[in-house]
């Protein structure tokens, strides 16, 4: 399950550390005390920065650091789709061969369909974007008040 | 042989059940008929337990290595299963607990140490009938204890039903919460539960139900029960023992304290504060019964794979039968309906003057196992007037022929103390 | 192979646990480091368990047929086992649960609804650790939050061991009870009790043991520690899960409320109240967990069969070549003392920044079962700045050979992760 | 375990009824609903009645009606000897063949040896004697009271 991918992202995160934002949410994975603070900075629709620190597991990390660099830049609609998708991977218990169609949306995120096999670590790879939808949520209702 | 129709294939049943071929006291056969206390196992469940301690035994929930997460996957696939056969919206809301009295235990305190709109104090009140197993009595009467809150219940027929006909003083805008079994143990009575939900939903009370007595014998969907909570227990249903459930609609879960605290239910601890789990783990403290949840979801197949339609039509067909019989012996007085219709297959009686304990006791030395006393529903007996009854109660492996010895044991009863 | 004095034959031993026969990953020989999570189940506990079901099933204590009393005796014969196993002065003191969490729920929850002098309430105080496990935590916690109880605990040193230089300020005339590990799950930590019992006394205090992690593993003797109450669980010593055991003094199991209502706790009952039955059955609502105490017993007599002196010497000798060994591999920092005096055989270590899921994963990967995360001890994490552990833990199968199997996965996984 | 004398005493039970007493108690045996109001007058250390009243099981009533029948009249050293003889017997687990000297003690009550063999039922058999205990402990502390 340990995919060059994964250990590369592991081991040379991309942006990492916590930075300005709307949003601000921190998520635990109960079973194994991975914690994340993660933040989302957007500019009307577009996601201008998800910053984030945490500590845990090769996956929880690499996770993260896919997610930044997948994430950022892209319009919210279509982040939410990449999640979604992401999402239905990692549900999959293995069962899903990623084709080329996924291949494009998810990019180095289909590195982790060996993880979706392993139940106790797809909370792992799922932390981060637990995290991303509940601040992002979160922005988009702060949001609303203030306007 | 007596045929009757609905009849299930007992023949090829009793043979998945090891025990209905024991032979007591020098060479009779066992005629089990005390099925409402336990129910028997089948190999399909005995195999499963073994197999689970034989290749995947492991605590769950907390280790990447294969043992645990085989463990996990059979213990939350039990859950799939139970939650199936009740027809639970949500994998989620089913609860493992350790039997159906912990299950109502659980219920009680929950309520006791909740917020509004749920919270049970003195100004509120508690509703439960007079037909209910000691189970769904004293974790009441406890929470009535320690709250003030007053206990109120529903009498009972002459002819073994709920007494409805004063409804509207027993369910009030005080009333919290209406606890009420699905099925009596001691009586077999079938309750019809439509008005007593309506109303208590009209005044915005909590139904729980007791379905330890229905979830072995009937299909069971809580959805169409409209219940809130509903619960019931493993050993009773083919399972083995040290295993309950608990079903509560995701909503109230997700609202109401939790009840006993420790691993698994938590979310994160300090030594200052913990935050909880999501239910069902919330409600689940500790190592849970692991192996007994996975041998109840085997059980839960091997109902399946019998259909609990034919299960109940074979019961109500036995129960027609046995009713009519026993009718048939001289002083024999049937504690309960006296007839088959919404009644299921425990049938209490007493005969004459000889207490039930004699009663018991020379059936036992026949082979013909029948429970005997108060059933743990005392307040069935006070209400009849009777110290106690005998009890014989039937399942999916039970026949004709076992009511035929039942019958004939009770002649030679009467003969004995005659 | 590794020759170490006061080994047990772990050759013969082995061959009574299916389980460890088991082949993973295309086979790799299962090397199970995972016993303090819970422990493997040998043929003489499996076997008795099919063998209640298939041959003595019935509900106990209530039944004048054959079944019910051979069921009773097996039952009750579970408790004798257990009291003499633990040394209790007598087996009514003896109380069956579902896990150790229940058995400290229910004294936490007695304390609670007490009566004087043992009721804790807003004006006293509770005592705990910081090396508890989060169910030794947690129902204090919630005791504490629903009767305004303050929490106190004493604090960890440097090298995982209980700091008890503020006694008097921990312990004081406030104090109501003080509940606290005999053996630390997450460290190991054998903890010294004799100080923390004198001073409970003085104080009038009672004294809460959780033995979790010591029953297993050493002699047990309540009187010798002179305890009011102690907590343990049946599947991490060779036991069936769906057991705990909770014992007390009988003359505090006479004093305090009942806990949990229904069937087989009581003495009388009728709508408006009730009596309850001596203890140990006042506090074992519902059918109990009847197999499984049966099968409880039966690894009693399993240990017995072995000696809990040798199974003790056996692990003191395999902890001390695992910590010797252990320290050998690079970045590897022990959480917990790093001898083996005063230790059981459960070591917690970090691995550099590997994380301990990474840890844990890659060994399983080797067929090596270790626990990683913060083992439901998380306030010890805290205390000690780490996120989590990797646990390796012994029992009385375990061999050096695994201890070089786990020294040499590690390595592979400095390597891989390097 | 149906004796012929136990059928007898329950058929035809000795000293049947309640009447004047120096105290009385109300025993139960919750597992099976078995229920005995009991008596005891005394006349200094003699046990001048026991009168009962209760239902229950043959061999609860029968039992009660070789208390009577045994008790009543004896001194109270003696009947507390043939109280402990007969517990004795009823907890011997079948184990106990009695032998004269205990037939001597406990005359027809030796009747009730078969009884020990089933433990649901011995809780029957010493119901009232349990009864008779605590009634006498209670008229004795009532009279160091009113002396
Ligand atoms: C020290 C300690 N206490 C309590 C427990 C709880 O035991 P259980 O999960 O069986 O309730 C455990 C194990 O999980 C433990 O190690
Ligand atoms: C109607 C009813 N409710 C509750 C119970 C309690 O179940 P358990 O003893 O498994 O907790 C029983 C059976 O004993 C029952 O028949």
């Amino acid at each position: 399950m340990y995919q060059d991918v994964i250990l590369d992202h592991y081991k040379h995160p991309h942006g990492r550390g916590l930075r300005d934002g709307d949003a601000e949410v921190h998520h635990v994975n109960p079973t194994c005390g991975d914690e994340i603070t993660l933040r989302v900075r957007l500019d009307g629709a577009t996601i201008e920065d998800v910053s984030y620190e945490g500590q845990g597991c090769s996956i929880s990390q690499a996770s993260a650091s896919v997610l930044n660099e997948l994430l950022v830049g892209k319009e919210l609609g279509e982040a939410q789709k990449i999640q979604e998708t992401f999402l239905e991977l990692m549900q999959s218990k293995g069962q899903i061969e990623p084709d080329d169609a996924m291949e494009e949306v998810l990019e180095d995120a289909v590195a982790f369909a060996g993880v979706s096999k392993y139940p106790a670590r797809v909370k792992c790879a799922l932390l981060s974007w637990m995290a991303w939808k509940d601040a992002t949520a979160k922005a988009l209702s702060e949001e609303a008040k203030t306007a | 042989m007596t045929q009757l129709p609905g009849l299930l294939d007992t023949e090829a049943i009793r043979k998945d059940f090891p025990i209905l071929g024991r032979e007591l006291h020098d060479g009779k056969k066992l005629v089990y008929l005390d099925s409402a206390a336990t129910s028997q196992t089948p190999s399909q469940v005995i195999d499963v337990l073994s197999e689970y301690y034989e290749r995947y035994n492991a605590n769950v929930h907390r280790g990447v290595h294969v043992l645990a997460e085989e463990a996990t996957a059979l213990y939350e696939g039990a859950r799939d299963k139970v939650a199936e056969f009740i027809n639970a919206p949500s994998r989620d809301e089913v609860i493992f607990t350790k039997n159906a009295s912990e299950s109502l235990n659980l219920v009680a305190n929950m309520l006791g140490w909740a917020d509004e709109p749920y919270r049970v104090d003195h100004e509120t009140e508690i509703v439960i009938t007079e037909m209910e197993h000691h189970s769904n009595i004293v974790p009441w009467q406890l929470l009535s204890q320690r709250t003030g809150a007053k206990l109120k219940w529903f009498g009972l027929t002459e002819d073994g039903r709920l007494d409805l006909s004063n409804m509207d003083e027993i369910i009030t805008e005080k009333t919290k919460v209406v606890s009420l079994t699905l099925v009596s143990n001691l009586m077999g009575t079938v309750n019809p539960v439509e008005a007593i939900v309506r109303k208590a939903q009209d005044v915005g009370a909590l139904v729980v139900f007791d379905a330890s007595q229905a979830a072995p014998h009937m299909p069971l969907d809580v959805q169409a029960l409209q219940a809130d909570f509903v619960a019931f227990t493993g050993h009773k249903m083919c399972g083995p023992t040290g295993i309950g459930v608990l079903w509560g609609r995701q909503e109230l879960l997700e609202d109401l304290p939790p009840f006993l605290g420790g691993g698994e239910m938590i979310e994160t601890v300090s030594m200052n504060s913990s935050t909880y789990a999501p239910a069902p783990h919330k409600f689940e403290a500790g190592t849970p019964p692991i192996a007994q949840a996975v041998g109840l979801g085997a059980a839960v197949d091997y109902l399946n794979s019998i259909g609990m339609e034919n299960v109940a039509a074979h019961e109500h067909a036995l129960t027609e039968y046995a009713v009519k019989r026993l009718l048939e012996v001289p002083d024999l007085r049937i504690i309960g309906p006296t007839t088959a219709e919404d009644r299921g297959a425990a049938i209490s009686f007493t005969l004459g003057d000889i207490h039930p304990h004699d009663v018991g006791q020379v059936l036992d030395e026949q082979g013909i196992a029948v429970r005997v006393g108060h059933h743990c529903a005392r307040p069935v007996c006070l209400r009849y007037g009777i110290p106690a009854t005998t009890r014989a109660s039937f399942y999916l492996y039970s026949t004709p022929a076992e009511v035929d010895a039942l019958v004939e044991g009770l002649e030679h009863v009467r003969n004995f103390f005659g």
